[in-house]
């Protein structure tokens, strides 16, 4: 693996310093280093971070890759300053089962971009009636630990409270869209379209 | 001159008053033997109607025939099954076709305004949604004028589903506009809750119908639908007439030369009884007739000239 | 009045200015155009004075108070606006509508004097006679002007003329009444001087 | 849209605040009483910020997430009923916006997040009713938090990288670079300013609401586990 030594760059606002990368790890962090064999970067007048992580993504896969696919998202991701995102779970089928998180989670592997941590479903389909199986999902090769029916409210008091309740098992979140449905009920807004022929 | 009418809002003071004036030029052709005008010949207007509305659509189709333009009716009665055509498709449709103008009523505000970015002609919102019916309000100005003979200091209650009216909307945009002082009267679960702020300041409203009647000189009664109901804004039909609807006794409190005014199609029994909708202070028949003057005055304004 | 040779290219300076007919002399010319019309019509019976606005409409109305006042005839006047009825109504700017203001005996089966203040294209009384068509059916029509400067375009002709004025097309003719802009005037703008 | 002047003016269907307010209330109270971890999505409102502040001091283990939309836009947009503005939940009044940056300051809301939501053209080109809500976020989100807090480093490496890897439980991520730790990280190049054009984003979709918008500053570089993800500000794969 290529060593990188980034040169005079800001570590988090710091005063400007050396940073060499080698073997997936920080090496050395000082001014005035030098490591013949690493590429260099010229970081004067940059700033280094932590890689960004983004706990609230859409990555559309599986489902509906014409507007993103786990690999243009982790892309996206990369170029924006990210190393982790969590992908939430209303693709098409929904993340509620044990199957779709890894299969989510070893796309992201595949794209290698960022570490994708798929989010669990609360509810089978996001229905908002029925627990999914928070449990085989934690115990996944996805290892879920957070749980979300987002672009949906958990709206029934009781069965929030369940799962709130049911992932204390293995130190799990509850992720709530927070929208009262009955609030924000539109009225049936009939999506009218020109039938096909008549235009 | 303006390119599009999408809302009472568009029309400065000058605009509108120029657009009532050339109105009352356009109703004098009515009165001729050959009810026909040349401005528009050549012209292509296009009417777009998502809804169906004849009132409206027979109104347009009218107005632009009497200025000699070609009138084509496209009628989408489309429903969300079918998988039909974009709105954008449609409008480079009708782009290629060479409209002129499109006349277009939608179910979802705001539609005329996305239009207006897909075709080159003008656009004439002809109801959108709840957001707003700008040709409605100028011949309800146009009625008030001829009938009161002047806007500017009238107090007009506009009473009924506030919300959900886009009548309502492009009215107080309007009436504000031309000087009237507008209140609007209702359940307070149908008028919008900063309805002021949002329109026109100094728009009054009131929960009261009884207490505004004595001081108005024009009151609108706007449509009620019933389904409302079933959405819990009001509890009961009868309730809401006992409370809002515009009956003999409640008329005979209006001042003596005050007006009464409906968009029509009217809810007989429950916003308006047939007692006060066939009295001589209801304007419902002429504000039809009207209807097609104001539109052929909008027309021509609009593509009467070069204002490419 | 022949043409003056084509000036050599002079340098610009102000429009040159020449007052056609001073007030008294429109107030002249409108008195003989109102006993031409008294002579051909033999008495204006039957006749109606339509003005062209915008000068054309108290052109109009001061004939027929000349008229009443020659010869005890009351002839009714009205106003035919003819902007719906242009020929170029798609070059400039949307344009006001005006009024039409009808005699109450209307036109049908009348002799109509259309009345304006220039005549020069023609394009304007043709709008007039197309605006005529669609609200009556006249006996005839005749058409009266102040000035008629030339250049037509049209195979149209005045029955009474107030002035002939030879123009290039370069000048321009400026009518001012006394009820649209205070004075009664004729000027001739700008081009050759004569 | 936010029920407000502007829905009332525009004649769309609002989504009045206290729909968001009341669920953040309710389950705060759920979280407390059965003793768990809540997290709240995309708070968007001055309320919910009051709500989230009373039981934080209460001791609820509540955390809260903020869009940068929400940071940066305001109902006003939807003027044009364009729906690259339509957003669920929708865009406040300026005086959401202004809590929501006091809050991110002082810790009420614990995350950025970008609710990242790409969609089909078709999805986003239509009329505003019909159009799915949602905008693109990830390839802007950080010059936005610049652009909104300003080269406050410590505070924009704890709300974008620290807190939210804790959250999450990403060992391994949001951990700031040093000696023996793993080289997730990226460097960012403050001074640039870019122009948002929605088809040169690596997205593959282009419903981002800062179109035409011009932002401060750029990513030069993004490591992952010491490989290069991100070099010279284009990817590598």
């Amino acid at each position: 693996m290529t060593a990188y030594l980034i040169t005079s760059v800001s570590v988090v606002g710091a005063a400007p310093t050396d940073l060499l990368i080698r073997d997936g790890v920080v090496a050395e962090v000082g001014p005035g280093l030098s490591a013949p064999d690493a590429t260099v970067v010229d970081g004067a007048g940059l700033v280094a971070l932590p890689g960004l992580v983004d706990l609230h993504t859409h990555l559309r896969e599986p489902g509906r890759e014409d507007a993103e696919t786990v690999e243009s998202g982790s892309r996206a991701a990369a170029l924006g300053g990210y190393t982790a995102v969590c992908a939430m779970a209303n693709t098409s089928p929904v993340a509620d089962t044990a199957g779709v998180v890894e299969q989510v989670w070893r796309l992201g592997r595949e794209a290698g971009l960022v570490d994708v941590q798929p989010i669990g479903a609360v509810t089978v389909g996001l229905a908002g009636e029925r627990l999914a199986e928070l449990g085989a999902m934690a115990d996944s090769a996805a290892r879920v630990r957070i749980f979300s029916d987002d672009g949906h409210c958990v709206a029934d008091p009781k069965l929030m409270r369940r799962a709130l309740e049911y992932v204390k098992a293995f130190d799990g979140i509850i992720a709530q869209h927070a929208e009262e449905p009955r609030l924000t009920e539109a009225p049936r807004c009939t999506r009218v379209r020109s039938p096909p022929g008549s235009a | 001159m303006i390119k599009h009418l999408l809302s009472g809002g568009d029309l400065d003071a000058d605009t509108a008053t120029e657009i009532l004036d050339t109105a009352a030029e356009m109703a004098t052709v009515a009165g001729r033997e050959i009810k026909k005008l040349p401005a528009l010949r050549g012209r292509t207007v296009v009417n777009l109607f998502y809804e169906d509305s004849t009132r409206t659509r027979i109104s347009f189709e009218a107005a632009a025939k009497r200025l000699s333009a070609d009138v084509i009716n496209f009628s989408a009665k489309g429903s969300s099954v079918t998988k039909g055509e974009s709105l954008k498709d449609t409008a480079l449709t009708l782009q290629a076709m060479g409209a002129d103008a499109v006349v277009v009523r939608h179910p979802a505000s705001g539609a005329p305004h996305r239009l207006a970015n897909w075709v080159d002609g003008s656009v004439v919102n002809a109801g959108d949604g709840t957001h707003e019916h700008p040709t409605q309000a100028l011949l309800d100005a146009y009625t008030m004028r001829s009938r009161l003979g002047r806007l500017a200091g009238l107090s007009v209650a506009v009473v009924g589903d506030v919300l959900h009216s886009r009548v309502a909307r492009s009215n107080v945009l309007l009436l504000t506009t031309l000087g009237a002082k507008v209140t609007l009267v209702g359940p307070p679960t149908l008028i919008p809750v900063d309805i002021a702020g949002a329109l026109a300041p100094g728009t009054d409203v009131s929960y009261d119908l009884d207490s505004v009647l004595p001081n108005v000189d024009v009151v609108m009664m706007l449509r009620v639908q019933r389904e409302r109901m079933n959405d819990s804004y009001f509890p009961s039909a009868r309730e809401y007439a006992r409370r809002y609807g515009l009956d003999g006794p409640r008329m005979r409190r209006l001042p003596e030369h005050a007006i009464v005014m409906h968009p029509g199609p009217m809810n007989r029994g429950m916003e308006i009884t047939p007692e006060v909708a066939d009295s001589r202070r209801s304007t419902i028949v002429e504000q039809v007739t009207n209807g097609v003057s104001v539109r052929m005055a909008v027309l021509y304004l609009l593509l009467g000239g070069n204002n490419r | 009045m022949a043409y003056p040779p084509a000036a050599r290219p002079s340098p610009p300076r102000q429009p040159s200015v020449k007052v056609i007919l001073a007030s008294a002399d429109v107030q002249r010319v409108v008195d003989r155009i109102a006993h031409q019309i008294l002579e051909k019509t033999q008495g204006a019976a039957d006749t109606v004075l339509l003005g062209i606005p915008t000068r054309g409409t108290p052109l109009a109305r001061r004939l027929a108070e000349r008229i009443s006042t020659f010869e005890d005839v009351v002839v009714p006047v009205g106003v035919l606006d003819i902007t719906l009825y242009r020929d170029d109504l798609r070059r400039h700017a949307t344009r006001a509508v005006g009024p039409t203001e009808l005699p109450s005996g209307g036109i049908d089966g009348k002799r109509v004097i259309l009345v304006d203040d220039v005549l020069f294209s023609g394009r304007t009384v043709r709008a007039a006679l197309d605006a005529l068509n669609d609200v009556g059916r006249p006996a005839s029509v005749q058409l009266a002007v102040l000035v008629d400067r030339g250049h037509r375009e049209l195979p149209i002709r005045a029955d009474y003329v107030g002035k002939n004025i030879p123009t290039s097309l370069a000048e321009s003719v400026k009518v001012t009444l006394a009820e649209v802009d205070g004075v009664d005037e004729v000027k001739l703008y700008g081009g050759a001087t004569s | 849209m936010h029920e407000g002047e502007v829905s009332t003016r525009l004649g769309l269907i609002g989504w009045p605040a206290v729909a968001e307010e009341a669920i953040i209330a309710r389950d705060v109270l759920l979280a407390e009483h059965v003793g768990s971890r809540l997290h709240v999505c995309h708070v968007s409102t001055a309320g919910s910020v009051e709500v989230l502040r009373q039981a934080k001091t209460r001791g609820v283990r509540v955390t809260a997430e903020v869009t940068p939309h929400h940071l940066l836009l305001t109902d006003e947009r939807a003027e044009t009923y364009d729906p690259v503005f339509k957003v669920n939940p929708p865009l406040r009044t300026a005086a959401d916006v202004a809590a929501l940056r006091a809050a991110l300051a002082d810790g009420v809301i614990d995350v950025i997040a970008t609710d990242h939501a790409p969609h089909a053209v078709e999805d986003k080109e239509c009329e505003w009713a019909y159009a799915r809500p949602g905008m693109l976020g990830l390839e802007t989100a950080l010059s936005i938090a610049l652009d909104v807090l300003g080269p406050e480093w410590d505070l924009i490496a704890e709300r974008m990288s620290r807190t939210p890897a804790r959250i999450a439980g990403l060992t391994g991520h949001g951990v700031d670079p040093a000696p023996g730790v793993p080289a997730n990280l990226t460097v960012i190049d403050p001074a640039a300013r870019r122009t948002i054009e929605p088809t040169e984003l690596a997205s593959r979709s282009r419903n981002t609401p800062y179109a035409r918008m011009t932002l401060p500053g750029r990513i030069v570089a993004t490591f992952l586990r010491g490989e290069p993800t991100v070099l010279d500000g284009k990817a590598i794969k």
